[in-house]
């Protein structure tokens, strides 16, 4: 990690005083323990506070929407996929991009950690090769980074760049293990019992829009759910209205999601929203053999059709 | 006990399409309750909140004069993704709405007597200063205030509110009116020019004089520089600000410019105030 | 507002809402050649024509459950039939991922309904509606998305 | 009341705390931290061992039980204007363990929902019908930063009782009103008080006051910012801003809303949502145009109402250093810094 991260700062810097590019966008450590954050460099001396480790769970791909210059991103294997979403719909120029890729093992998960620490206080955390030492007041323990490793990434296919202009560090192994489990075995609940969960989980839901906001998929000018005329859905707390919002955006992102887990991360009430995400991916692969974010050709799914589509469930 | 955002019923009297482009109108609106039109004491320059039940509430200026004891006039744009605008527009004469108010504070019409008036008005943001001019020219009012001076532009002939109205003060000969328009069309026989060079051109005296002045941002921007030449002090030029509302009582926080609610502190500012207003941008 | 006395009265006499949002070139003509025929069918749906089941937003058919409706039907053009050449077919793709999400969510199958009728399919459309409205009716109210008032 | 007065206090074993609960609970609906999918918020609750005692502070704010995130305030068809507002609280409340810097944010909202030239009806009923039982906070985080706006891990003001974890077992509790004398008393159980409790509370104070390590200098904060409305600061603040709502609807004394209608089958409601200053839609106008045009100016808006206009308007800063922004934003925005950032301007 530390190899990797040394040169990224060089290879940041170099595209500064080049002028290959204005801005590079990456991650520096924030204020709270284990937290990293989003950095934007405009001069090569603060390249040295770039970082690159497993605790960089932001997908950056938020700024590119917005950036108006030339811009160096630090992007993981999840975030290059977004990006080519984002070429291919055309909301940003790929001569304009220069993707400083990074082969990722997987980032964090704090949701983790806060199970961990059981209502403790975090006051220090130390990141090592495989492990992570979590201290606080009567508090020191060591936990192995597999176990903190977010939902997404566990069974990611893609940890290292399909896309890149230049690679940081080595390759790594691809995630293991089967990726829609979750998914099989929540549908094998009865209609009564798959209702309530997700009503459950959108009773919590306090419209901050964070899953949205963050979302790379999601950059309409205006979202369908702050349209007043008409107003297709109500804002109210109501659980009908909130479980609609995560659904129509389940289905506006379904094939165009990257599974790149910035939504759930970001939920400040800790609700799963993967599962409706990764239910649609899992349908439109089935469906259309289509993954998104792979080729910068292949069109979007629900952008086009075959005559010969599936159809058994048309009456 | 929830008075405080309860709207009292009134009906659509009558309705006037005030421009060409018919997405400008004039409700005549008269109080269930006569007792409550008692009540709805304002004065000029203060607005309402109108409600469409299902649509929602919108704050509107008052365009009829105080004096008006009768009914209330609100001139309402409908603006394609205006909510309320849009329904009101829909409705017919006979519908009933709600209004709540008034609300705001108003133009210091006690410190403008004995003072010559200077009004300047663009566009549609012409519906307070029509309240205020319908006082002023009031026959019980008139005496109490000096010269009046009414500079009214639009962008087109066609755009032009209050047409009737503006022929009758133009027939006074107790008030010195000036109509424009930003560009003029064949059969136009009036001013063309933009308001504030039409403003330089008339240079009303700014002695003994409170000017008031409502329009468009960019119309009140360019405004500002030749009231100012012709010596009108920032303390004595008067305007409008307007801003997106929800509850029109300084609480919902949306009209917010500086420590100041629009809906609350304002609407009514002397320049003098907005200037030290942050965010303002005038 | 009639529909919603019905439901709340005894269950022995509900009867099911169902919204049928029909493609104007094919199965609205359908359900008048039923109705020229006079083919019998079920009272208990609403006709909602619109011009392609292209132009039918997931929206609608959420919004209609959200309302209370107790089943929705959707029915377009056979494929290669479109009026606009490939409105049904991009639909199509819609309505697949749609209706897998929303039975995922729990919303019973069945609650909502995809067909595709012709023009010349009267008997056909008469038909569909007699058993979407009997599987509607077998599932009983929706209570799916229902806000209440 | 009289400072002071010893009487007013006495010592809870944690064991007796249901006993007294439950005894409370005849008259009151006690709201109490609760932990649920992994977060603890405030909930009704029917017996002690629900309550989550070891929380840092709850993840939403207790404001929503005073200022609902969605209430309807009327409804049409005419006929029933009127009959909503009944009485909004079923039974009295209690809400238990509410921490200082919470009870510190409804005496600034107090400021705003309960005026001498407004009263908002719907506000002033729960806070009149809801007594505030709070525990003082011997864990705050590091991301807390009462002491500088002017509260405190052990600050007593705003409560009807306080009460603190001495840590062996034990709580002080004090009755700060008449009312939460009245719930003191309901339990003649209670010990009194004894000399080495209070030396025990005294040092946990220390203790819990010497963990709030950060510090921030806020005196003269308001004339610096009507200094810097046009700084470039803005620009790099706002940088990585998402333009979510998380740190508004988190934030215990934010409270911009939107009244907005709804209709379903058999009538129009008239509901007041929260709003948040952060959201594009709020301040964009009919007619399309927004005067505030991007995450920068949302921003500063929202850093200006908290540091400056609410100072100017009320005398005091909306903000009681719950740090609840900060723990939450997901892109790790700290007020403390933009604090310090703008100190230094």
């Amino acid at each position: 990690m530390q190899e990797s991260e040394k040169e990224l700062r060089e290879v940041a810097k170099k595209l500064l005083l080049e002028k290959k590019v204005d801005l590079i966008i990456g991650y520096e450590e924030g204020t709270l323990p284990l937290r990293t954050r989003p950095i934007f460099i405009r001069e090569a001396d603060e390249t040295k506070k770039l970082v690159w480790n497993f605790r960089c769970e932001n997908n950056l791909c938020f700024y590119l929407k917005m950036a108006k210059e030339r811009v160096g991103i630090v992007a993981k294997g999840c975030d290059i996929r977004s990006i080519i979403g984002l070429i291919k719909e055309r909301q940003i120029k790929r001569e304009n991009i220069f993707i400083i890729g990074v082969p990722c093992s997987g980032i964090i998960d704090r949701k983790k950690i806060e199970d961990i620490l059981e209502g403790r206080e975090l006051l220090e955390g130390i990141e090592s090769d495989s492990q992570i030492i979590l201290k606080g007041e009567g508090l020191e323990e060591k936990v192995d980074k597999d176990k903190l490793v977010h939902a997404s990434c566990k069974s990611c296919k893609y940890r290292n760049p399909v896309l890149y202009d230049t690679l940081i560090g080595k390759e790594v192994s691809q995630g293991e293990g089967e990726e829609y489990s979750d998914v099989e075995e929540f549908a094998s609940k009865s209609d009564n019992e798959r209702w309530a969960y997700f009503n459950d989980e959108a009773s919590r839901c306090i419209r901050c829009y964070a899953c949205r906001n963050v979302c790379p998929a999601c950059y309409c000018p205006q979202c369908f759910v702050d349209q007043s005329l008409p107003t297709w859905f109500g804002r109210t707390l109501h659980p009908s209205d909130t479980l609609i919002f995560h659904i129509i955006r389940t289905l506006h992102i379904a094939g165009r999601c990257v599974d790149c887990g910035a939504c759930s991360r970001v939920c400040p009430m800790n609700i799963e929203l993967r599962m409706l995400n990764k239910k649609a991916e899992k349908d439109v692969k089935e469906l259309y053999h289509y993954e998104a974010g792979i080729s910068l050709e292949e069109l979007p799914p629900m952008a086009t059709f075959k005559m010969d589509d599936p159809q058994e469930f048309i009456k | 006990m929830n008075d405080l955002y309860h709207p009292r019923s009134v009906v659509i009297k009558k309705t006037v399409i005030e421009n060409e482009a018919r997405d400008i109108k004039t409700f005549e609106l008269v109080f269930l309750d006569q007792e409550e039109r008692e009540k709805f004491e304002f004065s000029c320059g203060q607005f309402a909140m109108l409600s469409v039940a299902g649509a929602g509430e919108s704050p509107i200026g008052i365009a009829s004069s105080p004096l008006d004891d009768e009914y209330l006039h609100f001139t309402v744009k409908r603006y394609p993704t205006g909510v309320v605008t849009t329904a009101l527009h829909s409705l017919e004469e006979g519908s009933e709405i709600g209004v709540r108010g008034p609300y705001g504070n108003f133009y210091p019409l006690k410190a403008m007597e004995d003072k010559n008036i200077v009004i300047v008005g663009g566009g549609f943001a012409f519906t307070t200063l029509r309240s205020t001019i319908r006082y002023l020219l009031h026959d019980k009012n008139r005496s109490r205030f000096k010269d009046i001076t009414v500079l009214y532009g639009a962008r087109t002939p066609g755009e032009l509110i209050y047409k009737s109205e503006l022929k009758q003060w133009e027939e006074r000969d107790d008030v010195n009116m000036y109509v424009t328009v930003d560009r003029g069309e064949e059969d136009w026989k009036g001013r063309v020019g933009l308001v504030p060079n039409i403003l330089s051109e008339v240079a009303p005296s700014s002695e003994n004089s409170i000017a008031l002045v409502c329009g468009p941002p960019i119309m009140l921007k360019y405004t500002m520089p030749p009231l100012l030449d012709l010596g009108f002090s920032p303390e004595r030029i008067i305007t409008s600000l307007e801003r997106r509302m929800s509850c029109g009582i300084g609480k919902c926080g949306r009209c917010n410019i500086g420590s100041k609610y629009i809906c609350k502190d304002g609407p009514v500012f002397t320049y003098k105030e907005l200037r030290e207003l942050p965010e303002a941008a005038v | 507002m009639e529909g919603n006395r019905i439901v709340s009265k005894e269950k022995s006499e509900w009867k099911p809402r169902i919204i049928a949002f029909l493609c104007n070139w094919c199965s609205y003509a359908g359900a008048d050649l039923a109705g020229i025929g006079r083919l019998q069918y079920p009272p208990n749906v609403r006709i909602i024509r619109v011009p392609c089941s292209g132009r039918i937003n997931p929206y609608f058919i959420i919004k209609s459950l959200q309302h209370g409706v107790d089943g929705v039907l959707v029915s377009g053009c056979h494929p290669g039939d479109c009026h606009y050449i490939s409105g049904n077919l991009v639909a199509r793709r819609r309505f697949a991922i749609l209706k897998r999400i929303l039975e995922f969510a729990g919303v019973e199958k069945g609650r909502v309904q995809f067909t595709w009728i012709s023009a010349a399919e009267g008997e056909r459309f008469s038909q569909v509606i007699k058993e979407v409205t009997q599987e509607i009716k077998a599932l009983g109210p929706n209570k799916r998305f229902v806000k209440e008032a | 009341m009289r400072k002071g007065d010893r009487l007013k206090e006495k010592i809870i074993k944690k064991e007796q705390i249901g006993k007294w609960l439950e005894k409370l609970g005849k008259d009151y609906e006690i709201w109490a931290p609760v932990k649920k999918n992994g977060l603890v918020s405030f909930y009704p609750i029917q017996s002690a061992k629900e309550i989550y005692f070891d929380f840092l502070n709850s993840k939403k704010t207790p404001k929503d039980l005073f200022f609902p995130q969605s209430e309807v305030l009327l409804s049409f068809p005419k006929e029933e204007v009127g009959k909503e507002v009944k009485t909004i609280l079923q039974k009295p409340r209690i809400i238990f363990a509410i921490r200082p810097c919470d009870a510190k944010s409804l005496a600034l909202l107090d400021q705003v929902f309960d005026s001498e030239d407004y009263q908002d009806p719907y506000y002033v009923e729960r806070r009149e019908g809801i007594l505030l039982v709070g525990l003082a906070c011997t864990h705050p985080q590091q991301s807390c930063f009462c002491t500088s706006v002017g509260g405190g891990p052990f600050e007593k003001a705003h409560l009807d009782l306080v009460m603190a974890d001495l840590g062996d077992g034990k709580y002080f509790v004090e009755a700060l009103t008449q009312l939460g004398e009245g719930l003191m008393q309901r339990d003649d159980s209670l010990q009194d008080v004894q000399e080495k409790d209070r030396e025990k509370l005294a040092k946990t104070k220390e203790e819990a006051e010497e963990k709030v390590k950060s510090k921030l200098v806020t005196k003269g904060l308001e004339k610096k910012l009507d200094k810097i409305f046009d700084s470039p600061l803005w620009d790099r603040v706002h940088q990585r801003c998402l333009g979510c709502g998380i740190c508004t609807y988190l934030c215990s004394t934010c409270h911009c809303f939107a009244l907005l209608d709804e209709k379903d089958k058999a009538r129009v409601k008239r509901i007041r949502n929260w709003d948040s200053c952060m959201f594009p839609e709020f301040t964009v106008e009919a007619s399309g145009h927004n005067p505030r045009i991007s995450n920068r100016e949302r921003m500063r808006q929202r850093v200006m109402h908290k540091f400056n206009y609410f100072v100017e308007r009320y005398g005091e800063t909306a903000c009681v250093g719950c740090g609840r922004c900060i723990q939450s934003c997901p892109v790790n925005i700290d007020i403390r810094e933009i604090i310090e950032e703008i100190r230094n301007e």
